[in-house]
């Protein structure tokens, strides 16, 4: 089944996903493609709900995204499968200015909050708010891409901001801010995603492409001083930010299961409720047809 | 656009090739018709019969419900109002600008001179290229939004004030001038209505452009209008929604261009030229 | 009172316009100008008008120095000029717009050059010889001081043309306007001038100057008239061909 | 814009009131300089005292200092290169569609009411929503830039070409076919060269919105061009790399419009107006 | 050969244009039209060469119906119409595209009117007759077998009226092309034409035609003509005023 060859495998890089920095700086994917005669490009994701619609257009072939992204674009007929994970990160929580008298989420009824819709934050948002039993209707969410939140922040536009690493990290160090409301268990993983077209067609590149980041995530548990160097150099934020965000970072289990299908269906209720998602949709099974680990058993169990 | 010197004058109602036979004139407003419905039947068999995957382009009878449902809902009144809003302090804010700078410019020398450099350096900044810096100074709130609009309109209009006003014939001026006309006077009752087409044409390019900018301004963070269900459209991948706010863009433009173009053909009945336009 | 004194105005590095041109016409005098075509008749009134800065020499105006349009002059282009936005009669009391009695006045000087009846067309649905009498109208209810007159009835029928050249003189009667007439029709020039000059040449120069002494208003088949009209065909050199 | 008989006329050359003095007359082209030359100065020495805060808005020789760096590194070309060549795609795409579509339907009553409707309604899209639709069904590859562009630069000149051509004088038109013009010929003879004015103010505000394209194209997933630079410098807090864009966006745009302009002031030196606008 | 029958085209509700004319005009015949401001003679023009096809009644150019502009005809507008954006020559041979002789025939109809030297330049900067000039030379050089004339000399002096009558004269000499004259100048009718034809009212009617029976060239004092010419002063109403 190895025949089939793509003319070239295209990837993003994002700065909430070191593994792709590093992998993008080694450029260690490029030198075992190349005898293949395989290209490889990159493009910036700002965010999941860039990566995804870039996979959506077949813009790219691999993007990294947050599971529960992930997850709505599937629940609308995206073909996508995620097949890896990079990180368990803690990358996302509830900022707020200091001084702001924000102090819980129940403080924050009828305020201004900036967010992007799509991505982690936002269904982190969502679901802290269902838990202290407010509404979507409740607050005004402002959509802005994440680094606009960061400043829409720090300058008092909004309230308060579904916050995303480094961004967050950032004004957590350099500008008043505090993280009022964190809960690990609300963010759904980074998982690198593929099209499906792609992974019927090319099973084996898919491999190839989970085996760089495999690399690259043992280079990262080795030398995490480097890796924090390379965030801080790309994303042109300080040492500092870039290692408190690596910090937040868990790089221990890259394989997807059910933890993964469990954390999303509970995300995926909570969407359903709000109506982001059909309320036809059978939330539970959309989870297992998008975790897809075959991939990554292999490599990694090899 | 300038005037002419007034002649016998038999309208020429038709365009065709120098035909001039004396029969009836069919007119066939539902010609006008034709191409779109046939473009949209094609698009509701295509997506029916699955020639276009739904989640990159769903029928036109599914956009129509959408929509239809937004609006019994009620939720869309909200953000067609809030965009009209903005839309419309923007384009007078705007138009105001240009057409005080634009008279200026065009009628002084030195006004000219001293200003039109620097509009013309703005002008060639991409409007677009300021949201990051509008976001910067002004933040996300209405006022940066109406300014952004305002900027956008304004430079077509700007443009074609300044086309008009130096397009006016001369002899017409020095008509105003044999009668002893000041320059308030001169601009009033000749350039204006000299330059009159130009200025409105003027008008629709700059509320053409005004759409635009209301889009570009509901992207830079916004929680309610059109352009925000379109960001949130692409945001949460239903390209139902994307559509139907591009319908809904479509709607509202056509209706303020066709207020404008109603504007355009009672003002200009005057006109001698190779067709009328209404 | 005008005075001019070698006044020049050239175009194409002196070939065409006018040059040397001196001249006093008193207050309530009616001069005529004849002259070949592109001698620079139409050039001379624009400078007469102070629409035309450029020229050299002096031209003062009550013995003010001429250096913008003036208030006591209006000039009949050689083209109506009517503004197409407007109709007859908006056009006509164009140039009286402070005016209280602005409507009367208009109405009045569009039935003297008869156009009753065609007050809201528009220029565009004119004929060429009622857009022309319209640009007469318009001029004459200013009834300025000094009148400048390109070429006013060139598109009249015989009719129509005596007519306003009667009109002229009527107005002219009331008020002693001062008038300088560019025309073609040497029965015209005699009809209604005190004076006559003539331009020749390319760039034009004052050729001869002519004084009828006759009273207004003169008989148009006046002896004295004939034989000063063959005077001027003479100095056109069209007496051969003409009689 | 239209045709105007031909009579006497001498040049007008001052634009003040009137004022005719038979003076010679001065040209002060650096008085264009003055206004922007006063804000650079404030702007420079309002940074260096700290007036405007860096991270807002950082000195003038900072950004220039950061331009220059760009250059000497020769990053910079790159980018500016690829920018170019999108927009001059982009650009001849659009304005061919526009030349063919714009003339049949100026020309041909039929083709005007099969197809303005749909072009109208499609105009009156504001062509920034497309591009959500575009990524979906083009994805982020130089050919939808290359559309997008050409999207943006097909309508001003589509509208300027109709404008134009609907407003040529009826008389010439007449005089064409006194001679047994063909259709061709008379819109080859007269109203290409009567519409030609309308066509360059189309040509100009069709490239000023191809820039602006330039930026929403790039804006949607590029890895080079000036707009990436943007939005590079929006996503990593640099206003300076932000600030530098703009410049460089508006010198390009600025040499691009005066070479139109330019070729505007050698077309049109028949023109009888106010004054000449070259 | 035209033939027109109860041919009218009128606006304004029948108000004006022209009513219920009946002419045939053979080949070679030069026909002169006169008649007061308004009546109707550009109106007639514009149908008869095609360019306004709302008329009523029958029009026929050499026994075919007049639908649409004619190869044969060509028409002087009562206004030079000159494009702007082309220069003294290139507007002269403007009509002979084609002509691989272009240039040396627009050369010679150029000074023919008078205007070598003028050649480059544009319709603004020329003087009033020296445009008219142009636009007939831009008709003449086409020599066409059917020629329009409405009002072509009205803006020219009396001097370069007559050259360009005679112009007129031995073209039609050499040519026999048939001719439809407008003009307002009743010396030049009787000097030019076969026939002449005089329009009265409002909407215009024919009132009266008059043959001219004298062989051309014609003396311009001929007593003969001198005794039409009463007549047609007569017909107009004018002999009161003018003898
Ligand atoms: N397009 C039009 N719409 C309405 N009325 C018109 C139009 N064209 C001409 N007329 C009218 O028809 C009448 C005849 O016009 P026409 O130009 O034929 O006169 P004419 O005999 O040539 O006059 P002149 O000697 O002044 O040139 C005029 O009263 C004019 O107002
Ligand atoms: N703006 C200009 N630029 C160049 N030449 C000009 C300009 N205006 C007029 N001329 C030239 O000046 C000369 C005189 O023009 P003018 O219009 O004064 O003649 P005119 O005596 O009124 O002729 P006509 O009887 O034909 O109206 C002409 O040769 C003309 O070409
Ligand atoms: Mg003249
Ligand atoms: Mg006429």
């Amino acid at each position: 089944d190895g025949a089939a060859k793509p003319q070239s495998i295209k990837l993003d890089y994002a700065y909430y996903s070191p593994s792709s920095l590093v992998l993008k700086k080694f450029g260690w994917l490029e030198e075992d493609l190349k005898e293949d005669g395989v290209k490889v490009e990159y493009v910036l994701s700002q965010g999941s709900n860039k990566a995804l619609e870039f996979l959506n257009s077949s813009s790219i072939d691999f993007g990294s995204t947050a599971g529960a992204a992930a997850y709505l674009a599937k629940s609308k007929g995206a073909p996508v499968q995620s097949i890896y994970v990079y990180s368990k990160p803690e990358w996302t929580a509830l900022v707020t200015t200091k001084g702001s008298g924000i102090s819980s989420v129940e403080d924050l009824k009828g305020k201004k909050i900036a967010a992007t819709v799509g991505t982690d934050p936002y269904i982190f948002l969502l679901r802290a708010l269902d838990e202290a039993g407010l509404s979507q209707g409740d607050v005004e969410i402002v959509n802005l891409q994440h680094s606009d939140g960061a400043s829409a922040l720090t300058t008092g536009q909004v309230d308060a901001w579904a916050g995303l690493d480094p961004h967050m990290a950032r004004v957590e160090l350099e500008a008043d801010t505090e993280l009022f409301y964190r809960n690990p268990d609300f963010n759904t993983y980074g998982v690198l995603n593929v099209r499906s077209e792609f992974a019927e067609k090319y099973p084996a590149y898919a491999e190839k492409v989970i085996a760089a980041y495999e690399k690259a995530r043992e280079w990262i548990l080795d030398n995490p001083e480097e890796a924090a160097k390379i965030l801080s150099e790309e994303a042109q934020i300080s040492l500092e930010v870039a290692q408190k965000q690596l910090e937040r970072n868990d790089f221990s289990s890259p394989v997807p299961g059910d933890v993964q299908v469990k954390a999303l269906q509970s995300a995926g209720s909570v969407l359903k409720e709000d109506g982001i998602i059909n309320k036809e949709t059978d939330t539970d099974q959309l989870a297992e047809d998008l975790i897809f680990p075959d991939f990554a058993e292999k490599v990694i169990n090899k | 656009m300038s005037a002419k010197d007034s002649t016998v004058a038999t309208p020429l109602k038709l365009k065709q090739r120098g035909r001039t036979g004396n029969g009836v004139k069919f007119t066939f407003p539902f010609l006008g018709w034709i191409v779109p419905a046939i473009l949209i039947l094609v698009w509701e068999s295509f997506s029916r019969g699955g020639v276009f995957p739904p989640h990159l382009l769903p029928a036109p009878s599914y956009i129509l419900k959408n929509i239809i449902q937004m609006a019994s809902e009620g939720s869309l009144w909200g953000h067609v109002g809030i965009t009209l809003y903005r839309l419309f302090f923007g384009f007078v804010i705007g138009t105001a600008a240009a057409v005080l700078l634009g008279a200026a410019v065009g009628y002084f020398q030195k006004a000219e001179s001293l200003f039109d450099p620097l509009i013309q350096a703005f002008r060639s900044i991409p409007s677009l290229a300021w949201v990051p810096l509008f976001i910067l100074w002004m933040g996300i709130g209405e006022s940066s939004k109406v300014v952004l609009i305002a900027v956008g309109v304004f430079f077509p209009v700007y443009l074609n004030i300044v086309a008009g006003i130096q397009g006016v014939d001369r002899k017409l001026i020095e008509v105003g001038k044999i009668y002893h006309f000041s320059t308030l006077q001169i601009i009033r009752r000749i350039i204006l209505p000299a330059s009159l087409p130009s200025f409105l044409t003027g008008l629709r390019s700059g509320m053409g452009l005004g759409w635009m900018f209301v889009v570009a301004a509901e992207l830079m963070g916004a929680s309610s209008g059109i352009g925000y269900l379109l960001v949130y459209g692409q945001n949460t991948y239903s390209p139902e929604l994307i559509i139907s706010s591009i319908v809904l863009f479509a709607i509202l433009g056509k209706i303020t261009d066709s207020f404008l173009k109603t504007l355009e053909s009672r003002t200009l009945h005057w006109q001698d030229t190779f067709v009328k336009k209404a | 009172m005008l005075s001019l004194k070698r006044l020049s105005r050239t175009f194409s590095e002196g070939e065409t316009g006018f040059i040397n041109v001196d001249l006093t016409v008193e207050q309530g005098e009616i001069v005529g100008i004849l002259g070949t075509s592109g001698c620079g008749k139409s050039t001379l009134l624009r400078v007469l008008s102070g629409l035309d800065g450029e020229y050299s020499g002096s031209l003062e105006i009550n013995e003010e120095a001429v250096s913008d349009v003036n208030k006591k002059v209006v000039m009949i282009f050689q083209e109506p000029r009517l503004l197409p936005w407007l109709n007859v009669i908006d056009n006509i009391s164009f140039g009286i717009s402070g005016d209280k009695e602005r409507l009367t006045k208009a109405e009045k000087y569009l039935s003297s050059v008869g156009l009753k009846g065609f007050e809201k067309h528009y220029p565009k649905d004119l004929s060429g010889g009622m857009a022309q009498r319209a640009a007469i109208a318009r001029s004459l209810v200013t009834n300025p001081e000094i009148l400048l007159l390109d070429e006013p009835f060139s598109a009249l029928d015989a009719f129509t043309k005596m007519q306003l050249q009667d009109l002229l003189l009527s107005l002219w009667k009331e008020f002693r306007n001062t008038i300088m007439l560019v025309t073609h029709d040497i029965d015209e020039a005699l009809y209604l001038c005190d004076r006559i000059i003539i331009l020749r040449g390319q760039p034009g120069e004052i050729y001869a100057t002519l004084k009828v002494d006759q009273p207004k208003p003169r008989a148009r088949g006046n002896r004295k008239l004939g034989e000063l009209k063959e005077e001027i065909l003479s100095l056109l050199d069209l007496n051969a061909v003409h009689n």
